[in-house]
């Protein structure tokens, strides 16, 4: 292993083992924590908003997690998309109408039936898993969009809250949620579907705004956590970023 | 039950993001995740399986229950046993498989990405109606900019300036602006994956 | 017309029909579109099963333990076991089961990303920004030097700024409501600007790619449509 | 001879003394009945039993009964059996032999009954598990006999002028036997006949399952308090039976199954009395029973419910018949031997809440008991607490005087029968005053109006008004004949009257909790009885009153006399030291108290028993029935202040301003119900067109580059060809011939078009140069794709011709960029094999000699990524460009001009992750111009630039027409804002 690759992996280590110990003590700190406020987002507000209509309405929430892969990197933005669903699950579990989560990969359809379930049995332990709740609509990027379509329009969805992995197909999905008059909520990882979402969609998040879901719906001290951790790294990075352009001009001058 | 097997698969996710995340930062402690990469792979394999057994379950499901469409039900899994056969037999790349690729598939989905054309452009016309402010100006702006730089216009050609302008700003501001969602997009990431290392995040279940 | 035209022709037929029934989408959902969709989607998810079959279950499971049994049942038997334990997912009942398979996939996935952005993104994206104003770097690129510093300072701007906008915290001051401060304000502000040229672009090379696919997509209409003229006139 | 208990002090008196020596209460009615010697009772009876009314069966009775000794004694056998054997040995011992006749009956009477209910073994060890039969008789003796003791002295000192009560006295005597009874019933149930005379002559046998119980479960409770109460529920057992075999209030059987026993007990006798005659009359006191049931005696509702009477009935007798009953002893027996079948377990459970099988409807008869002794019994002996603190709330008294039963204060008063109450009650071993009560409940079916309330207690509502005048039914009708009348007007009362009667009665001598049954009393109908009971459950402290009011009439006259003497003569002696015990607090606070009583405690001042008292008045009543009864308030304050539902006006006073508000709400759901008006397709339908036109303006741009032809716009100049295609170029050129090239499909079948357009002049030069290609692809249509894009090429001119190149497809790389990653250390382990083998020869991908496994990604002289997602090109250049820059393999990519901006940071980057790259159609159409040979790239340009233009145009105008109509909508809402 070369001097620079043992520096690399060192500097990797090192601001990982960092930014976990950070979460931690944040994490462990979660009640003050939850104190204080984040920058609005209005997408995640009108969540809250959808989701109690969704109820009262006896509408369907629709969750599209996507389709990331769950054994690759792309897989953050997929367990961001089951947090939300589980939020959304977890509110809307009394409604006659529980959410839908569609997934365009085996492995985060396994987990969004798992979190339903979970979910749903822990508001009503006699209720029987229904495998239609999370499914897979299609393994290649536009089957799964296009198996999404049908979802929007038959299943009497008043939100579609669109959060994982997407390409521009994610186009026909927010086209269908705009349809049939629901409120789209997108947001993905991919920086060219981000740009489709933010053309198409009612309230669409960008770049790092979708793995801030699980703090602004309430999910877990852990969540608010990561956000100041994510902030105190933002701000080091900024500041290396800075130094680091300065120290290769100056050196140069 | 449920609270010992949530903590075994919690120390099981942990154990192995550990091995996995030490041989990513240090290539030559890659025997410590070669293997469980590689098991990682086939079990995603296997997940597809699992993902395709839901997806039919959800149709058969349809068919039984004589639910509305469920003569589309009926189509797809028609579809997906030929499809399975076709490839099945002759190789996925052999004549059949190609055949069923090449005049369904492709079409298909080339077709979904053309209809795109309409629908981008129906949406990015209104986006200024739906939002205020000046970021939907820039966007469209720059969108404008891009397309007319992408290629030479119709029966006239390239116009230097214009392609150099797109190129400007797609090599420049928006990879700028690319660089600094994509760092941002790691701490996200680096936040999430984290969380599941240290145990607050379990989407496993159990 | 030997059996190989038949077949091209039967599935330019299909291709021609696939295409207007999935294109009418654009005039509402209606039984054509939907019939086409659930076509493709059968298809596509046959395709798919059996490339996995092929690429996991036959060439690297099953193969391998049928060529050299005796070497490759430790390195292939754990994980074909772990998969077959994840096939409890399929029954209702013994779904729970499999989450320890699940549990393990999940791990090395959020490894997979933290290595990945890590090493792979935050690494050489930073040293992409810092090398912004590094003059080593200059290749002589039309505009001359000074121009070139612009354009790094350029990014140099809009990669901080772009940051700055994310920042998630807010200051709190008793008996007030929380806002953003001013500094970070503005700074995310430009960061936007900066943000909404990058998605700009962005959309624009997706709406590019649209169109290639609706020029492939005319263009076969096209040449579907004389084909068939051309039969027919060969025919008369 | 034994002293009298002052009912007010609680203490002794000589029996000579008219006032207690110490409260100077009236211990004696002046001018009392002498009820003295059996002789008497015999002697009326014997006038009686002349009497022609008495029906034909009653007459066979007797030497019936004589036969029926017989198989009775041969079926005595078990400790139950045995226990009353004894007892009854005990009871008949020197016993004249007038008295001797018709006790020996009730005996004899007995022995059948029990011949019965010996079937459950466990009754006897339920009765007080490993004593022998005969202690438990003993015991039981034991222990009523010190209030029995007293009997004899009170019997002579009944009320005054009472030459009228002789006939009702003769007719309470002759009850024990059967014909005696029928004698009596023209007497003062005359009122009843109407609904057949012989109804209520059928009641006894009803309360007969009880008396199998009594024996064993009395042992248990060895309180003669205790008993003295249990004798009101008999006397209203037989509405309640009715009313509670509907509700089957299970929980409360296993506690009260001890107190049980005393009612039971008395029945047994009367029953085998009555029973073969009464065999075919079943339905009939049933249906009495039932129009008690129907809380009321109207007659439809008792034949509305005689159904579900004969239905529990019949039940009964199934399973009576299981457990061996006589053959004489048809129908009813079973019921009974049914019975102490589970009274017996309940009883040895001490009180645990019996089976379920047990709490069915052949426990119905049982039910009322349960009820009662949850009342009386058991609350007396476990929870003194439960029933005196009604008395102590009534009357704040001397503790001596709390600790007082209501019913032993009135008795206390000495007027009339109830002078003689106390002694009366406890003398009467329960099983025979329960029997004798038979008479009084017997008339109840007709004569209760809320189907609670028995009916002499009814017609004491009249009467109650003024206190001195409130008398039972059956002692008015002892008093005039003519009140004999009254009956018949509460027998016709609405349950209504019923409750209102029943009401005034409460105020002053019926017990809260009939009160509070009358009023609970659903309208007419078989559950109507149910919240009633639940009520009374609630307040079980006022149930001792119930049994005064019922008890003292029947007890009293009924038993006092002869035969208890013997009794208390023969065993009762010793334990009169015991006679406090009823009355006194060593009786009344067992420590002992079960967990399941305790949880049955109401607590104080809990339940609506507390609405019908009145503690602020203390004023004892100074004569009359209540005479020496506390807390009398007069009827109206009562019947207006706490019985009777305040009355509403039932018209609505409404304003104007209400009724405004009214007319708007059924304004609003006028509104609602008309259909709204659909904005809904004028949007559509604009949508539609818009999108229409849309398509159409592209369609027309693209058919009219087709038909225009291609080279219509002008192939870019070198000069205008991007540096990083020029790279990639460079790459190629400086790759050599045959070296092994990894291509990696990834990119998604539906940017095909673009992707293939922009890699083919890539591959066409790779091709041309006979590289030595393997084919990889993170996507499931990769092969597919990388199977048609080679083929593509291949079908270019002069590639066409060439020899068969060395071309793999490997496959699919699961698991993204892990996949990736493991593909990268070992490619040769992760994809080892040719999806294109025809055979064994090349199945193997890395058979090559160029290929040596162990060198991984090393193998390779160039990776070319042909993807169209930024994200896969980013993994690529994570996962492998350390490898691969450590060993100077050049990265190309060609990407699709959406991934672009995403992938040209590693293009950018020092040194450069990725070599060179070519972007979209526009890179295919540089590539190919570089490469100098026209393709598909080309072939799309014209058509492409075209549609571009189109999309440029439609863009700019669409946005400018939306920016304004936009701004002029908002300035539009901003002016109705401002003129709002």
């Amino acid at each position: 292993m070369s001097a620079a690759e043992l520096f690399v992996g060192l500097l990797g280590l090192g601001f990982v083992l960092l930014f976990a110990i950070l979460l931690l003590v944040f994490t462990a700190l979660g009640g003050k924590q939850q104190l204080r406020p984040f920058r609005e987002i209005p997408a995640f507000q009108k969540l809250r908003r959808a989701v109690g209509l969704a109820v009262e309405s006896g509408t369907r929430l629709h969750v599209s997690l996507g389709r990331a892969d769950l054994t690759g990197p792309d897989s953050a933005v997929g367990l961001a998309g089951l947090t939300v669903l589980e939020r959304a699950t977890r509110a809307a579990a009394i409604s006659d109408r529980p959410p839908i989560a569609t997934s365009g990969e085996g492995s985060l359809a396994t987990l969004s039936q798992e979190s339903l379930d979970s979910m749903l049995r822990s508001v009503s332990p006699d209720r029987e898993p229904d495998p239609s709740a999370g499914r897979l609509t299609g393994l290649t990027p536009f089957s799964y969009a296009a198996g999404v379509i049908p979802v929007i329009h038959d299943e009497h969805i008043s939100t579609n809250i669109i959060l994982g992995h997407f390409g521009p197909e994610v186009a026909l999905i927010t086209e269908a949620g705009e349809r049939v008059g629901s409120l789209t909520i997108a947001g993905t990882d991919q920086v060219s579907a981000q740009a489709v979402i933010y053309a198409t969609a009612q309230e669409p998040l960008v770049g790092e705004d979708v793995y801030a879901s699980g703090a602004y719906l309430g999910a877990s001290p852990a969540h608010v956590a990561s956000l100041r951790v994510q902030d105190i790294f933002r701000w080091a990075l900024i500041i290396a970023i800075l130094l680091g352009a300065l120290a290769r001009l100056v050196h140069l001058l | 039950m449920k609270a010992p097997l949530l903590l075994v698969n919690t120390a099981i996710a942990i154990s192995a993001g550990l091995l996995v995340l030490l041989g990513y930062l240090f290539p030559a402690l890659g025997f410590l995740s070669d293997a469980l990469l590689r098991w990682a792979v086939i079990l995603a394999g296997f997940a597809l399986l699992v993902g395709m057994a839901n997806l039919l379950s959800v149709h058969i499901g349809n068919l039984r229950e004589r639910k509305k469409g469920s003569l589309y039900s009926l189509v797809l899994i028609v579809a997906f046993v030929a499809a399975l056969l076709a490839a099945g037999i002759s190789t996925p790349t052999g004549g059949a498989a190609m055949w069923i690729f090449q005049n369904i598939q492709l079409p298909v989905e080339a077709t979904l990405m053309a209809i795109l054309v309409v629908t981008l452009a129906y949406s990015s016309m209104r986006l200024l109606r739906r939002r205020s402010g000046i970021l939907p100006i820039i966007f469209v702006t720059t969108a404008f900019v891009v397309l007319i730089g992408l290629a030479p216009i119709y029966a006239y050609g390239d116009v230097p300036f214009l392609s150099s302008l797109r190129g400007w700003i797609s090599q420049v501001p928006a990879m700028a602006g690319a660089r600094g969602i994509l760092i941002g997009v790691a701490l996200g990431t680096i936040a999430t994956g984290l969380r599941v290392l240290i145990g607050a995040d379990r989407p496993y279940g159990g | 017309m030997n059996l190989v035209d038949a077949a091209d022709l039967i599935g330019a037929i299909i291709g021609f029909l696939l295409t207007v029934m999935v294109a009418s989408y654009l005039f509402g959902d209606n039984a054509l579109f939907r019939l086409a969709v659930h076509l493709f989607i059968g298809v596509a998810a046959g395709y798919a099963t059996m490339i996995v079959a092929y690429n996991i279950l036959w060439y690297q499971l099953l193969v391998p333990l049928l060529v050299s049994p005796l070497e490759q049942v430790l390195v292939v038997g754990p994980p074909l076991l772990l998969g077959l334990w994840l096939l409890l997912r399929i029954s209702k009942g013994t779904a729970r089961y499999a989450t320890p398979v699940l549990a393990f996939m999940v791990g090395v996935g959020a490894a997979a990303a933290v290595g990945g952005a890590v090493k792979g993104t935050l690494f050489p994206q930073m040293d992409a920004a810092m090398g912004g104003l590094d003059l080593d770097l200059f290749g002589g690129q039309s505009g001359g030097v000074m121009f070139w510093f612009f354009n790094g300072l350029v990014g140099l701007v809009g990669t901080v700024t772009t940051l700055v906008y994310f920042h998630f915290g807010m200051r709190a001051r008793s008996g007030q409501p929380a806002r953003p401060r001013p500094w970070i304000d503005i700074t995310g502000m430009i960061g936007q600007g900066f943000i909404a040229v990058t998605l700009g672009a962005l959309f624009a090379g997706v709406y590019a790619s649209a169109l290639a696919a609706f020029v492939e997509r005319s263009y076969f209409l096209w040449n579907f449509f004389w084909s068939l003229v051309g039969r027919y006139i060969s025919i008369q | 001879m034994a002293d009298i208990i002052c009912p007010n002090c609680g203490k002794n008196t000589p029996a000579d003394e008219e006032l207690c020596q110490y409260c100077y209460t009236r211990l004696k009615p002046s001018g009392g009945l002498p009820v003295g010697g059996s002789d008497d009772l015999m002697g009326l009876l014997g006038s009686q039993e002349e009497g022609a009314d008495v029906p034909d069966w009653l007459r066979t009775l007797r030497p019936e009964d004589q036969e029926e000794l017989g198989p009775a004694d041969q079926a005595a056998g078990t400790e139950s059996d045995s226990a009353m054997e004894g007892q009854q040995d005990e009871t008949l011992g020197g016993q004249p032999p007038a008295e001797e006749d018709w006790m020996s009956r009730l005996e004899g009477e007995a022995l059948p009954d029990f011949s019965v209910s010996e079937a459950p073994a466990d009754s006897g060890e339920a009765t007080l598990p490993g004593v022998p039969p005969d202690e438990l008789a003993g015991l039981d003796w034991a222990a009523e006999t010190p209030v029995e003791a007293p009997g004899p002295e009170v019997t002579p000192s009944q009320g005054s002028g009472f030459e009228e009560a002789l006939d009702w006295l003769s007719s309470l005597e002759k009850e024990p036997s059967a014909d005696e009874t029928g004698a009596a019933s023209p007497d003062f149930l005359a009122p009843t006949e109407a609904e057949g005379g012989q109804d209520w002559l059928s009641q006894p046998p009803k309360e007969e399952p009880l008396g199998e119980v009594s024996l064993s479960d009395e042992t248990i409770q060895a309180e003669p308090g205790a008993a003295e109460e249990q004798i009101s529920p008999a006397d209203e057992l037989s509405d309640w039976l009715a009313r509670l075999g509907d509700q089957s209030v299970s929980t409360y059987e296993g506690k009260e199954a001890g107190a049980f026993s005393p009612m039971a007990d008395e029945a047994a006798p009367d029953f085998s009395v009555q029973e073969p005659g009464q065999t075919p009359a079943e339905d009939d006191w049933l249906s009495s029973l039932q129009s008690g049931a129907a809380s009321g005696p109207i007659s439809e509702e008792t034949e509305a419910s005689s159904g579900e009477q004969a239905d529990w009935l019949s039940r009964l007798g199934s399973e009576g018949f299981e457990s061996e009953a006589p053959a004489p002893l048809e129908v009813t027996p079973p019921a009974e031997s049914a019975l102490p079948l589970d009274f017996a377990s309940e009883s040895s459970e001490a009180g645990l809440q019996p089976p379920p099988g047990e709490t069915g409807e052949e426990e119905t008869p049982v039910s009322p008991f349960t009820f009662d002794e949850q009342v009386l019994g058991l609350g007396e002996e476990s929870t003194p607490a439960d029933w005196f603190s009604e008395p102590a709330q009534a009357a704040p008294s001397p503790a001596a005087e709390d600790e007082l039963p209501d019913w032993l204060r009135q008795a206390g008063e000495g007027e009339s029968p109830f002078g003689a109450r106390p002694a009366q009650q406890s003398t009467a071993p329960d099983w025979r005053s329960g029997r004798i009560e038979a008479q009084p409940s017997s008339g109840e079916p007709e004569a209760e109006p809320a189907g609670e309330t028995p009916d002499w207690l009814g017609q004491l509502g009249e009467p109650a008004v003024e206190p001195a005048q409130e008398t039972p039914e059956w002692l008015g009708q002892i008093g005039e004949p003519a009140i004999q009348e009254e009956p018949t007007p509460a027998l016709d009362s609405t349950p209504e009257e019923a409750n209102f009667a029943a009401l005034n009665l409460d105020e002053g001598a019926v017990p809260d909790w009939l009160a509070k049954l009358d009023i609970n009393a659903a309208p007419p109908g078989g559950e109507s009885g149910v919240p009633a009971f639940v009520l009374d459950e609630e307040t079980s402290p006022f149930s001792p009153d119930e049994s005064l009011e019922e008890a003292a009439p029947v007890g009293e006259f009924g038993q006092a006399p002869d035969w208890l003497n013997q009794i208390s003569g023969d065993q009762a002696l010793p334990p009169i030291e015991e006679q406090p015990a009823p009355t006194g607090e060593a009786g009344l606070a067992p420590a002992e108290l079960p967990g399941w009583l305790e949880a049955m405690r109401p607590s104080e001042g809990e339940g609506s028993g507390a609405i019908f008292r009145d503690t602020s008045d203390s004023r004892i009543e100074a004569a009359g029935l209540l005479a020496g009864v506390p807390g009398i308030l007069p009827v109206e304050q009562e019947v207006i202040g706490g019985r009777k539902p305040p009355v509403y006006s039932i018209k609505l006073h409404v304003a104007q301003e209400q009724q405004d508000r009214v007319d708007m709400l059924k304004e609003l759901l006028a509104d609602e119900e008309r259909p709204a008006v659909l904005p809904a397709p004028a949007t559509l339908t604009t949508v539609f067109i818009l999108r229409l036109l849309i398509l159409g303006v592209f369609i027309l741009g693209a058919i009219f580059a087709f038909w225009a032809g291609v080279q219509q716009t002008p192939t870019p100049g070198a000069g205008s060809i991007p540096q990083e295609v020029l790279d990639l170029r460079m790459v190629l050129d400086n790759l050599s011939n045959g070296a092994p090239v990894l291509i990696a499909f990834d990119y998604e079948p539906a940017s095909a078009p673009e992707m293939e357009a922009a890699a083919m002049g890539v591959i066409d030069q790779l091709l041309l140069k006979g590289s030595v290609i393997r084919a990889v692809s993170t996507t499931n249509s990769g092969a597919a794709l990388a199977k048609r894009m080679l083929g593509e090429a291949l079908s270019m001119p002069d590639l066409s011709q060439s020899p068969p190149l060395n071309i793999a497809i490997l496959g699919y790389i699961p698991g993204g960029a892990a996949g990736l990653q493991a593909f990268g250390r070992d490619p040769a382990g992760l994809l080892p094999y040719n999806l294109e083998s025809t055979d064994n020869s090349n199945l193997n991908a890395w058979a090559e000699p160029v290929f040596n496994p162990v060198k991984g990604l090393a193998n390779f002289k160039l990776v070319l990524v042909i993807t169209d997602n930024g994200d896969t090109a980013r993994s690529w250049v994570e996962q492998t460009s350390s490898q691969l820059q450590s060993n100077n393999i050049p990265l190309l990519m060609v990407v699709s001009a959406q991934s672009e901006p995403l992938v040209r940071p590693y293009y950018e980057t020092n040194p450069r992750q990725v070599a060179g790259m070519a972007t979209g159609v526009m890179g295919g159409v540089f590539m190919e111009s570089l490469n100098g040979r026209d393709g598909i790239a080309r072939r799309y340009m014209d058509a492409y630039s075209l549609t571009l233009m189109v999309a440029v145009l439609l863009l700019v105008i669409g946005s400018l027409v939306n920016l304004v109509s936009g701004q002029l909508a908002l300035n539009k809402q901003l002016k109705g804002e401002a003129k709002a």
